[in-house]
């Protein structure tokens, strides 16, 4: 079922879950930058739509620092104790559909051998709303890896743009229509608009950015979804013989080994475990690594099985397009365009893939 | 799930403290101490001294050790009311020994006052003597805090951050050097032919390598020397013989030092050999060939080119080598292909005019350079002092004293040229005549501090022998023209040293020498005498004086070439090119690059008795590092991670020992595969300076190393 | 100009006087569309060099890839260098990281690229090159001096005078240093440690970054204020008298966390304490690992 | 003590070994009292002390940090304090930029005959610090979670 609802309304909404103690993440702009990041008040949200955010929502399913357990070093033994962070209940609110897909993907990742429990205790205790996209930049192409603007999986609601500052509610699961049941019927009626956000609802908020004018359709018909940057077929008959393809070093020459693709990327999820301390105690603490940098593979021997940039690059993309695949099903990417989108000298999946397909008959 | 292998290599770090090797990187050599029970697992004693009541009575060291006995790490803890003495000694011994300790902490004193007390003690018991470690609660504790309870906490900080050390120290061993145990002397002025005897008296090799054709420098060339008015030659060249004919000293004559390769107890030396064109096996020293060659008419440099020799020459009578050298472009066979005459007069054919230059190495363990002094060049703009780029910019070049005349006017000479003239063997004989028209002069104008003294045109620093040359100068001139009369212009008389004042005295009141103090501030020529216009500036009065010569007392200045030596030698120099001892109280004759000493002039202006002393003071250094059949040095020094090093040799260029070079690693067909840093174990004096200042720690420094300082700092949580 | 630099890098190509040439183009698939993006490409074959362009999208300082090895074995390279990326090769050369000798640099005049170093860029023809291509615009020499650059994300710069490198330092400066502690928590709070400021910096070249070593762990690696400040210090002070002020740190950030400030801070000390900029002048002395007597220590007791 | 507590900074001293460390061993012979508040750590040389152990102290709860050696001319390897005094003009400024308390970072230059001086430092350092306070500014950075 879907009911709709004003911008200035969903404003008031986010206000409200703050209120409720809730922790509320979504597009916020800083410093010029439209960052995914933790909302003081709806009044932070941007909703800009022909922007996508620099970095994913990956962040609060898998923070980039988790501390696992403490530990103190007695005099003959180790003590262990639990954790200290509390987990709160999160929202996402304007997640983009390629972030938003996170969720199943990382599902599998922390529960085929042992179930996380800090990771699902944080999946449980997030809801994610998402806002379906009618722009795309140059970077995108979810729909080259069989997503779409519009692609609803990972979301408990999806948001529709549909004219000026009206939004098209549809809750997918539960927790998604928990979050919103009741809620939109007490809020002013989309005909008045957005210039009609009145009682409760801060000037800030009217403020916000004007949505575009154009109804919901179909994105996969219409001209806003992204084009098709390559062939996945052709990408992964490639992949299935192209390991010791000759032409790897040349793919990825350009390549400066930093990690700003990870990162920025929804579904990279590699980890380093640390330990934190000093003196007689410390955490143990779970943070983001990246393939792309040398000591992530790097032996206690000194050996270095991938010691050359190309081979990390080429392992990224077949972490993606085989090997997690071949393990879990879905594709570990979902076309956000991060990748590229951050990368200092502008490469990324889409680059590496459409120069394969472009060469491959 | 995906795991990096950094989760492997850091799984371990929570047994940090347990475990004691790199987990990263190269493999390196656990340390296993073979008292252990349990590899690798640190059993550290704590013993917490009372030192009578120094400690005791503000430090609750029961409390000290109980702390300690807690920490991660330790095995035991105990206190002891002394235990710097033979019951505390021993019952760290004991404690070694019962509880198969890894490491020791011993909370006491100061380290500088006991700690190779007690790393002897567990060295006689089988531990590894850089295992153990001090905590200083008395000096920088108990007697200095009142309120016990702070000063307990301090002690337990103190004592937590030194097992925190000792956790992470590794066994050391002494590090050993092979020893050429010969010594190369550079220069063979007063200095160098002293240190070169020294040496060789006891026994060793000694290579002398000097410039100039003869030994002998520029005291040979001296009249008589204060303050006792002894003939200078009369002194040195005896002591010239004996160097030239000591079993023990090889001269290399007419030659330089080409290059310096190696380090302390190992250097090679190349020495250049210029072309002498004799066959010195052959030569006799007859003197047939000087006194038959028809070019005569060539400045003796000896005399400071108021003399003349002949193309083939000895540089003065008694040189040594008394061997003769051609000079190339003086000889008129070896410019036009005419003449030979010497090779027809010499009966032993030993003329050589096919002679070239040629290398020869010297290996040896020991280097004292002994290179002298040259004279400030006062007309021209001087390149004497040596101006060293700084931050500040770079200095101006000096200019000269141009309104002296030097150069323009015969009779402006400078104190080297004169002590020719006084000279028994000079140009004249030993009468003072004055250059250009060999007249005796009747009125002599001495001037003091020429360059030096002077920031605006000269050199900052005192040259020091001036003014007691100059007082010798005024009294043997009046020994020789008794009716002559001696002008000095003075700044200040500086007359420090045994029967100097006393020297200086007899000069102005027994033989009458007219001192004025002030400056002159021209020098003109008037039909053919020099008009002095100086100052008087005790009478206040302006000053001219007629004179018939004037004598300048030229500052002294490192020789030429200092600085070049100074670069091979890797020995520092300062501003004005004297070379830089290692400490100017503690060690006065060595310098920075181990094993190399320095003395004489050219570390700094000095008298004739000063040079001798370092000499010889070099020489027992010398004779010190000789005394052992190999160098041992302190294992505390520097290493660099060759595998990580990104060689940007910021270390190389920090490093105050030049103990860092630029190597390469390659494969075994000898392809380049990287070059790195590399610490030279000889050279290294343990600063970690490297340390520091190496971007990625690829530098570390052993028995100080991160390791063990980030685990004292975080042990202070 | 384009014409020029093609040539130039075909007939280096062709005459085989270098193996590669590093600078700035169209991927193939590009097919020469003119808006296509700008990438570092690495031209090996004469007919290639038709893939190499000049434009206002050339921001890359190419000389951070003089230090990987991929690049290394190809060969001899040649360098498409602007005069701000130029320095960087003094800095490299000095470092003992590059043989100038064994690089062909192609400097091209530039006359700015709209980010905040160029409006106060002295080197719009690169110095020390091999050839220059192109020269400096006339007129003001400045041509984004008059506007507050926005393309990149670093919107609300106070407006500099082109001589004065450092005003918005100084301004900063100026600020309570409980107030730029609060920036500094704000910024760095959103570092991932994603280390695209290091690895696109030509002067982070360590084989092994101290921030990656762990025995002792210097510098936490996680990204949390602590790990974060601790990283920060120590990349802006290992910077100190080489930062070239080349801002690839700033735009490579995808924070969007601008270092300029922190790289400024220790080119001034340089700057007024021992009167050197980094890449200015190959003869000096690099400011770490030498001193002079009479460096100043009023800060000293 | 029953007195109300008096905040008590905690100081880390990193100190050479040939002068400042001998000048506290003086101070302590001469039995000059100061407060006990600076835990010394001795290193060889002022060369050797890196930025990054002035981070270091910090990170551990440090209220300040003082560092230590000989004067100029005076270094026992002859030119270490020259290499750390320009280190640290390099450094100041840019923890300056960082917003960093500077008034909580001290050089001197204290010779092992100076035990009056390092008891006179200690002491002023330690009431300077305590009138800045603990130092929160760092500690909250070091103590903020993710």
């Amino acid at each position: 079922m879907s009911e709709s609802l004003s911008i200035a309304a969903l404003g008031k909404l986010v206000d409200c879950w703050i209120a409720e103690g809730r922790h509320v993440t979504g597009p916020r702009r800083i410093n010029g930058r439209l960052l995914y990041a933790r909302l003081d008040s709806a009044a932070d949200l941007d909703l800009t739509e022909d922007e996508r955010p620099r970095n994913s929502i990956k962040q609060v399913l898998f923070p980039r620092h988790e501390e696992l357990y403490g530990y103190k070093l007695g005099h003959k033994r180790i003590e262990l104790t639990e954790s200290e962070t509390p987990i709160a209940e999160q929202i996402v609110v304007a997640a983009r559909p390629c972030d938003a897909a996170l969720g199943p993907i990382l599902d599998h990742v922390f529960n085929w051998d042992y179930k996380d429990t800090q990771y699902n205790r944080r999946r449980e205790l997030t809801t994610i709303v998402t806002l379906a996209c009618r722009h795309h930049d140059a970077h995108c192409f979810c729909t080259s890896v069989g997503s779409a603007p519009d692609d609803p999986r990972g979301s408990d609601v999806m948001l529709h743009a549909m004219d000026e500052g009206i939004l098209e509610v549809c809750c997918l699961t539960e927790k998604g229509s928990r979050l919103f049941a009741g809620r939109c019927d007490n809020l002013p009626s989309p005909s008045s608009g957005r210039g009609a956000g009145g009682e409760g609802i801060s000037g800030d908020i009217a403020n916000q950015p004007v949505l575009p004018l154009t109804p919901a359709i179909s994105h996969r018909e219409n001209g806003t979804a992204p084009p098709r940057r390559f062939d996945l077929d052709k990408v992964q008959e490639f992949l299935a013989q192209g390991f010791e393809d000759s032409r790897w070093p040349d793919l990825a020459r350009r390549c400066l080994g930093c990690g700003a693709c990870a990162y920025t990327c929804p579904t990279c999820h590699c980890f380093d475990i640390v330990d934190e301390g000093a003196g007689k105690e410390g955490v143990r603490a779970r943070n983001w690594d990246a393939c792309q940098f040398v000591p992530f593979t790097l032996h206690a021997s000194g050996h270095n099985p991938r010691s050359r940039q190309n081979q990390r690059q080429r392992q990224r993309i077949y972490h993606k397009f085989r090997i997690y695949p071949e393990k879990f099903g879905p594709l570990l990417c979902t076309g956000c365009g991060n990748c590229t989108r951050n990368c200092p000298v502008g490469l990324g999946v889409a680059p590496v893939l459409a120069e394969i397909a472009r060469n491959t008959p | 799930m995906i795991w990096s292998a950094a989760i492997y290599r850091r799984f371990a770090a929570a047994l940090r403290p347990f475990v004691n090797e790199e987990i990263t990187g190269k493999k390196k050599k656990a340390v296993i101490n073979h008292r252990s029970p349990k590899k690798n697992m640190a059993r550290i004693g704590v013993f917490v001294c009372w030192c009578g009541e120094n400690i005791a009575r503000t430090v609750d060291v029961e409390q000290v050790a109980s702390a300690a006995a807690e920490m991660p790490g330790v095995a035991c803890a105990m206190t002891c009311k002394y235990m710097c003495s033979e019951p505390g000694q021993a019952a760290i011994r004991h404690k070694i020994a019962e509880e198969h300790l890894t490491g020791v902490v011993v909370a006491s004193c100061s380290p500088h006052m006991h700690l190779r007390t007690f790393r002897k003690a567990a060295e006689k018991e089988g531990l590894n003597p850089y295992l153990v470690e001090m905590a200083n609660i008395r000096e920088h504790c108990s007697w200095v805090h009142q309120d016990r309870t702070q000063a307990t906490a301090k002690a337990i900080d103190l004592v937590a951050m030194a097992v925190a050390k000792t956790r992470n120290d590794q066994a050391l061993a002494p590090i050993t050097i092979p020893l050429t145990r010969r010594a190369m002397v550079i220069g063979g002025g007063v200095a160098g032919i002293q240190a070169a005897l020294d040496i060789a008296d006891a026994g060793y090799q000694v290579a002398l390598v000097e410039r100039e054709p003869s030994i002998g420098g520029k005291m040979a060339g001296l009249s008589e020397t204060f303050p006792t008015l002894d003939c200078s030659q009369c002194i040195l060249t005896p002591r010239m013989v004996e160097a030239g004919q000591h079993p023990n000293i090889t001269l290399h004559t007419y030659s330089e030092v080409e290059s310096v390769e190696g380090y302390v107890g190992n250097f090679r030396v190349k020495v250049r050999k210029k072309a002498r064109y004799i066959d010195m096996e052959k030569c006799t020293g007859c003197g047939q060939c000087w006194n038959h060659c028809p070019a005569k008419k060539n400045p003796s440099a000896f005399d400071y080119g108021l003399g003349q020799r002949t193309a083939i020459y000895i540089p003065f009578p008694q040189a040594v080598p008394a061997r003769p050298v051609i000079d190339a472009a003086a000889c008129l066979k070896l410019t036009k292909g005419k003449c030979g005459i010497c090779a027809k007069k010499c009966q032993a054919g030993a003329i050589r005019f096919d002679d070239e230059e040629r290398m020869v190495t010297e290996e040896v363990g020991a280097i004292v350079v002994a290179t002298g002094y040259k004279l400030y060049s006062i007309e021209k703009k001087t390149g004497t002092a040596y101006p060293l780029p700084t931050a500040a910019g770079t200095p101006l070049p000096l200019s000269g004293y141009g309104e002296y005349g030097y150069g323009r006017y015969a009779d402006v000479i400078d104190s080297l040229q004169f002590e020719r003239l006084l000279s028994a063997s000079g140009p004249t004989g030993g009468e003072v005549r004055r250059p250009s028209d060999g007249q005796v002069p009747k009125n002599v104008v001495f001037i003091s501090c020429v360059g030096s003294r002077d920031n605006a045109k000269g050199i900052a620093y005192c040259s020091k022998i001036c003014c007691m040359y100059t007082a010798k100068h005024t009294m043997l001139y009046k020994h020789k023209v008794h009716d002559g009369q001696a002008h000095v212009f003075y700044m200040d008389i500086r007359s420090g040293g045994k029967n100097y004042d006393e020297f200086v005295r007899r000069a102005i009141e027994q033989d009458g020498a007219h001192y004025l103090r002030g400056r002159v501030s021209k020098i003109v020529e008037q039909s053919g005498r020099l008009i002095v216009r100086g100052v008087d500036t005790l009478a206040g009065e302006a000053v001219t004086i007629e004179a018939d010569l004037v004598v300048l007392a030229a500052a002294m200045c490192p020789s030429d070439g200092a600085e070049t030596l100074a670069q091979k030698l890797n020995v520092g120099y300062d501003e004005n090119g004297f070379l830089s001892e290692s400490h100017p109280k503690l060690r006065p004759v060595e310098t920075n690059a181990a094993g190399v000493y320095v003395c004489g002039a050219c570390q700094g202006p000095k008298d004739i008795p000063e040079s001798v002393a370092q000499a010889t003071a070099c020489a027992g250094k010398t004779l010190v590092m000789f005394s052992r059949q190999q160098l041992t040095r302190e294992p505390e020094i520097a290493r660099v991670d060759e595998t990580n090093c990104a060689a940007c040799f910021a270390c190389v260029r920090a490093c105050p020992y030049t103990a860092i070079e630029r190597a390469e690693i390659r494969d075994r067909k000898g392809n380049l595969v990287k070059r790195t840093a590399r610490v030279n174990p000889g050279l290294c004096m343990g600063c970690g300076t490297c340390v520091a200042v190496c971007p990625s720690k690829s530098a570390d420094l052993a028995g100080f190393s991160e390791q063990q300082i980030y685990a004292m700092v975080e042990s202070l949580v | 100009m384009i014409a020029t630099l093609r040539e130039t890098c075909r007939q280096l190509l062709s005459d085989g006087k270098v193996d590669v040439v590093i600078g700035y183009g169209h991927d193939a698939a590009a097919d020469g569309a003119e808006d296509a993006p700008v990438y570092p490409v690495f031209i090996t074959k004469p007919e290639d060099a038709g893939r190499l362009v000049w434009n206002d999208r050339c921001h890359a300082n190419l000389a951070v890839y003089l230090k990987h090895e991929e690049i290394r074995s190809l060969g001899r390279a040649a360098i498409i260098v602007k005069g701000c990326d130029q320095r960087s090769l003094v800095v490299l050369e000095k470092e003992s990281q590059l043989d100038r000798s064994k690089i062909y640099v192609i400097g091209i005049a530039c006359d700015g690229l709209d980010r905040p170093k160029c409006r106060t860029c002295d080197v719009h023809e690169p110095r020390g090159a091999d050839v220059i291509i192109g020269h400096k615009a006339a007129g003001t020499g400045y041509p984004c001096a008059g506007g507050v650059p926005s393309a990149n994300g670093t919107q609300g710069l106070p407006d500099t005078l082109p001589d004065d490198r450092y005003a918005e330092l100084r301004a900063f400066l100026a600020r309570p240093s409980a107030e730029r502690l609060a920036y500094w928590r704000q910024e760095l709070a959103r570092c991932v440690k994603c280390y695209a400021c290091r690895q696109v910096c030509p002067m982070c070249y360590c084989r092994r970054c101290i921030v990656d070593k762990n025995r002792p762990q210097i510098i936490s690696t996680s990204a949390t204020l602590k790990g974060n400040f601790a990283w920060h210090i120590t990349r802006a002070f290992h910077l100190a008298g080489r930062c070239v002020g080349c801002e690839e740190c700033s735009r490579a950030c995808p924070m969007g966390i601008d270092l300029r400030l922190l790289n400024l801070s220790v080119a001034q000390a340089a700057e007024e304490n021992f009167a050197f900029r980094a890449g200015d002048d190959p003869a000096a002395e690099p400011v770490i690992g030498s001193y002079a007597i009479q460096d100043k220590e009023d800060f000293i007791r | 003590m029953n007195e109300p507590q008096e905040f008590q900074p905690k100081i880390i001293a990193y100190v050479c070994n040939w002068c400042t460390y001998l000048g506290a061993d003086l101070a302590g012979t001469n039995r000059l009292e100061y407060p006990a508040n600076v835990r010394v750590i001795r290193l060889p040389c002022t060369g050797r002390i890196d930025f990054n152990l002035i981070v270091k102290a910090f990170e551990m709860g440090g209220d300040a940090v003082l560092v230590s050696g000989c004067h100029p001319g005076d270094c026992h390897y002859t030119a270490g304090n020259y290499h750390a005094r320009r280190r640290w003009m390099l450094f100041r400024p840019l923890l300056e930029a960082f917003g960093i308390e500077t008034e909580r970072v001290h050089f001197t230059w204290i010779s092992a005959a100076e035990g009056r001086k390092w008891q006179q430092v200690v002491a002023e350092l330690t009431e300077t610090t305590r009138k800045l306070g603990p130092y929160t500014g760092y500690r909250e950075i070091c103590e903020a979670k993710g």
